[in-house]
């Protein structure tokens, strides 16, 4: 059975689904509930994975925009378009279970927090680079300067994160609760149930990615086809 | 042909173009004022509370004004086909970001220190010190190198004053933390030690990204 | 006046470009050699404009090498951009400025050495004396045209790029532009005009290129019979 | 006009490098040097509030019966729940009197506290309320149902606009 470049796609996404349904299990049933928090706590097994996710997403971004740069190959910008966009969803789930989050546990949804602040600007800088594309023209210096952006976001990116540091250290917000201490209850099965959903989400930002990735393959396909045509 | 000549001569004819057309000049000075008004207007100044908020009100302004200021910088000089002539013309593209980094520098720095006495009178704090001014020098470096790049590349975008600032803003937060916490710590006089780390990272911000949009900027000009 | 085949000022070997899915120059391929005036015509949104913007790098190409006094055009290239003179379609100057301003900002870009000489020569070769201190802003479309045209030929350059130059001038200064033309051909500067305008221009061409939907013939020869 | 004294992109390259490697030097070590150790939690109930002139102690006896002995410094963050079970957060130093007051409420509700320390010195107080936090579940349900909604609505967006193309490129080459 030849494996053609469509159903490869498929067994992966299958493969994926089937991760993600022993990760669910995991996630609700195996592991114990934390003493401290509660029934909250278990969004740490989807914050914590999405925000390595959004974050491995700006490096993919950023490298294959210098990849793009230097090589000049279709390839390498087709592959940032699809971080980008996969990125974008990461970083808005990793906003949205922060805030949800912060609510139950510190009261407010809203805190000067370091990571919270980070992943605000992190899922601006994404919405910034998918919006600057899709209003340039069409063309080359579209790639190229979407490259660009792609590149100074993702210098950003730790810079911003030192920042938003230094911003709580000078400005501590008030969080009133156990939460502010949560890594320092960690159990094995947590550990465990962790690293697995850290796993699971980065399969699921690459099998995001590979779709898209094909698709944008083919939708150049079809412009080649209709110039030709023409 | 010295280069710091031509670097200069772009500057200089820059910043006679925006006297001549008082545009840009407007923004600058007249808009930030605007915002700081606006903000006197809405809060009862005097109490002890609000003084805490004046840094994040002054380095709004600046960084509003100066938003809107970089979308209009360029856009007549890209229209009748001037920055191409500069393009043509026998100088490396280093020295063109030089020579517009410079004339945005200036301007900066002029919108920041003008905007001082006004908001020390408006909300009656003495920020009238030299750590600001060392402060507004240092920042505005920062943010005239980034408004600098991301003006020229959005020339072609559509609804460019929007793209601009949807991407400047992001970029430049961490200044804005700078320069509100710096900003913060000298109006209640501590000593150099607090502010030092903010100012360290503040200088390598500002090498990072001139470095960083100097070897970009070879891509953003190519059409 | 065939030049020596050896040096050629200008290559260009297979161009292509397309934007989006039209496609704008296919397989363009020409020389030109030392004090050779090479017209490119062809009627509007032919491609003209395209064409010698890639050859002045301000536009990308797909495919395709060109190459300027033997040099590639990928590698740094303002040493030889200060021995070229451009006349784009655009006035390319500040509208702020006035004529004068305009040509000693060129001048000080282009480092010219006695720029007072320098631009009282440029400015009686081309009368611009009365038009010259008023601000671009408030000149004519043919008044502006008339001083961006100077400002091509004001670093003596060996290679002169124009594009429709002739565009809004009126008879006088159409006459003028003809003699200085001819006068720089005549000191062995190469130019290279495109025009949709022939009357005058097809009888001084040593090549006649003509645009016809994004290709390029070659029809120096039988320039005679030339109707698009 | 050759500017190759002026040569800055190899100027920038080093400079960029050096750069990276001071800054790994000297600013993260400086901020990160003032971390002082670990703090621990205690669960337990408030037994006794003394306020002498210059701080406030509190003693805390917990689950099993082991009597500590906190101290509550300006900047002490608490957070107390009051019989209705709305928060209410604030710093200590900023209104003294409001929060002993509502520290005699929580003592004499007998509920149950935990108390963030560093070596006695208290940094965060706050209700553990255990039976509201089992209440937002329905946090935690909005959170996962979100991210899959957003997850598969993405993928199955993806594939169909996949399939569509793959039709049109099979009819555009067989025309």
């Amino acid at each position: 059975m030849k494996i053609t470049k469509l159903n490869f796609i498929n067994i992966f996404i299958i493969f994926t689904g089937i991760i993600v349904v022993i990760d669910m299990w995991m996630i609700f049933v195996w592991v114990p509930t934390e003493i401290n928090q509660g029934a909250i706590q278990r969004i740490l097994y989807l914050h914590v994975p999405v925000a390595w996710g959004s974050m491995a997403a700006i490096c993919i971004v950023a490298f294959s925009s210098i990849m793009y740069l230097y090589k000049k190959a279709e390839k390498w910008d087709r592959i940032a378009l699809s971080a980008a966009e996969s990125g974008a969803i990461f970083g808005a789930m990793m906003l949205l279970s922060g805030m949800l989050w912060a609510r139950p546990v510190w009261g407010v949804f809203w805190t000067g927090e370091a990571k919270l602040t980070f992943s605000l600007i992190l899922f601006i800088l994404f919405i910034a680079y998918l919006m600057f594309r899709a209003y340039f023209p069409k063309g080359i210096q579209q790639k190229r300067i979407s490259a660009v952006i792609g590149i100074i976001g993702a210098i950003d990116t730790p810079i911003i994160y030192f920042a938003a540091n230094l911003w709580e250290r000078a400005h501590p917000p008030l969080i009133a609760g156990p939460a502010a201490t949560s890594d320092s209850f960690i159990s094995q099965n947590i550990i465990l149930t962790l690293l697995f959903s850290v796993v699971t989400f980065t399969l699921v930002l690459s099998s995001l990615i590979f779709l898209r990735y094909t698709l944008r393959k083919n939708e150049d396909e079809i412009d080649l086809i209709i110039i030709n045509k023409t | 042909m010295n280069p710091f000549k031509t670097i200069w001569n772009i500057a200089k004819r820059d910043l006679i173009l925006e006297l001549r057309r008082k545009e840009v000049l407007f923004t600058i000075l007249g808009f930030s004022t605007l915002v700081l008004s606006i903000f006197v207007f809405s809060i009862d100044v005097n109490t002890k509370e609000t003084q805490k908020i004046v840094p994040a009100i002054y380095w709004s302004a600046i960084i509003f004004s100066f938003t809107i200021a970089l979308g209009r910088r360029f856009s007549i000089e890209i229209e009748n086909g001037a920055f191409e002539a500069l393009i043509l013309s026998p100088i490396s593209k280093d020295i063109i970001f030089f020579g517009k980094f410079t004339s945005n520098f200036i301007l900066v720095l002029i919108s920041s220190v003008f905007a001082l006495p006004i908001t020390s009178i408006l909300f009656n704090i003495n920020i009238l010190k030299i750590e600001y001014l060392l402060l507004a020098i240092i920042i505005s470096f920062g943010l005239s190198t980034l408004g600098t790049f991301f003006a020229i590349m959005s020339i072609k975008v559509r609804a460019r004053e929007v793209m601009l600032s949807l991407v400047f803003f992001p970029a430049v937060t961490p200044l804005l933390f700078a320069g509100v916490d710096c900003m913060d710590k000298i109006i209640q006089n501590n000593n150099f030690s607090d502010i030092q780390s903010w100012i360290f990272f503040v200088l390598f911000y500002d090498a990072i990204f001139f470095l960083i949009s100097l070897l970009l900027f070879d891509h953003i000009l190519q059409e | 006046m065939k030049n020596q085949k050896n040096i050629n000022l200008l290559e260009v070997s297979q161009l292509y470009k397309s934007f989006g899915n039209k496609k704008i120059l296919e397989n363009i391929s020409f020389e030109m050699g030392k004090g050779e005036f090479v017209l490119i015509t062809g009627s509007n949104g032919s491609g003209k404009t395209t064409l010698i913007r890639i050859i002045s790098s301000l536009c990308s190409h797909d495919e395709g090498e060109i190459k300027i006094f033997q040099t590639s055009l990928k590698k740094e290239f303002e040493i030889v951009k200060s021995k070229i003179g451009f006349g784009m379609h655009n006035s390319m100057m500040y509208d702020d400025f006035t004529g004068k301003e305009n040509l000693e900002y060129s001048s000080d870009l282009y480092g010219i050495t006695n720029k007072k000489g320098n631009l009282k020569n440029i400015v009686d070769r081309f009368e611009l004396t009365e038009i010259l201190d008023k601000k671009i802003k408030y000149l004519s479309q043919g008044q502006i045209k008339r001083i961006a045209n100077a400002k091509a030929f004001l670093n003596n350059p060996k290679l002169i790029i124009l594009d429709e130059p002739d565009s809004g001038l009126d008879k006088q200064s159409q006459e003028i532009l003809f003699r200085e033309i001819i006068e720089e051909k005549k000191l062995g500067t190469s130019i290279l005009l495109a025009s949709h305008r022939l009357e005058k221009w097809i009888d001084i061409a040593d090549q006649v290129l003509f645009m016809k939907n994004s290709s390029l013939i070659n029809v120096t020869k039988d320039r005679k019979n030339l109707i698009f | 006009m050759e500017n190759k004294y002026f040569k800055t992109k190899n100027i920038s390259y080093i400079l960029l490098a050096l750069l990276f490697l001071i800054s790994f030097l000297l600013i993260p070590q400086k901020i990160y040097s003032d971390d002082d150790g670990e703090d621990e939690i205690i669960n337990g109930f408030i037994s006794a509030i003394e306020s002498t002139n210059e701080n406030t102690i509190l003693s805390i006896t917990d689950n099993n019966g082991v009597i500590y002995d906190i101290i509550i410094t300006s900047d002490t963050v608490l957070g107390l729940d009051n019989a209705v079970g709305e928060r209410w957060i604030d710093r200590f130093s900023n209104d003294i009197n409001e929060s002993i007051k509502r520290l005699n409420d929580q003592q004499n509700m007998l509920s149950p506290i935990t108390i963030l320390h560093h070596s006695k010195y208290a940094h965060s107080i706050t209700t553990k309320n255990s039976e509201n936090l089992k209440t937002n579940l329905n946090y935690l349900f909005i959170v996962f149902a979100l991210a899959w909604l957003s997850f598969f609505g993405y993928l199955i967006y993806l594939s169909r606009r996949l399939l569509n193309i793959k039709e049109e490129i099979k009819l555009l080459k067989s025309k």
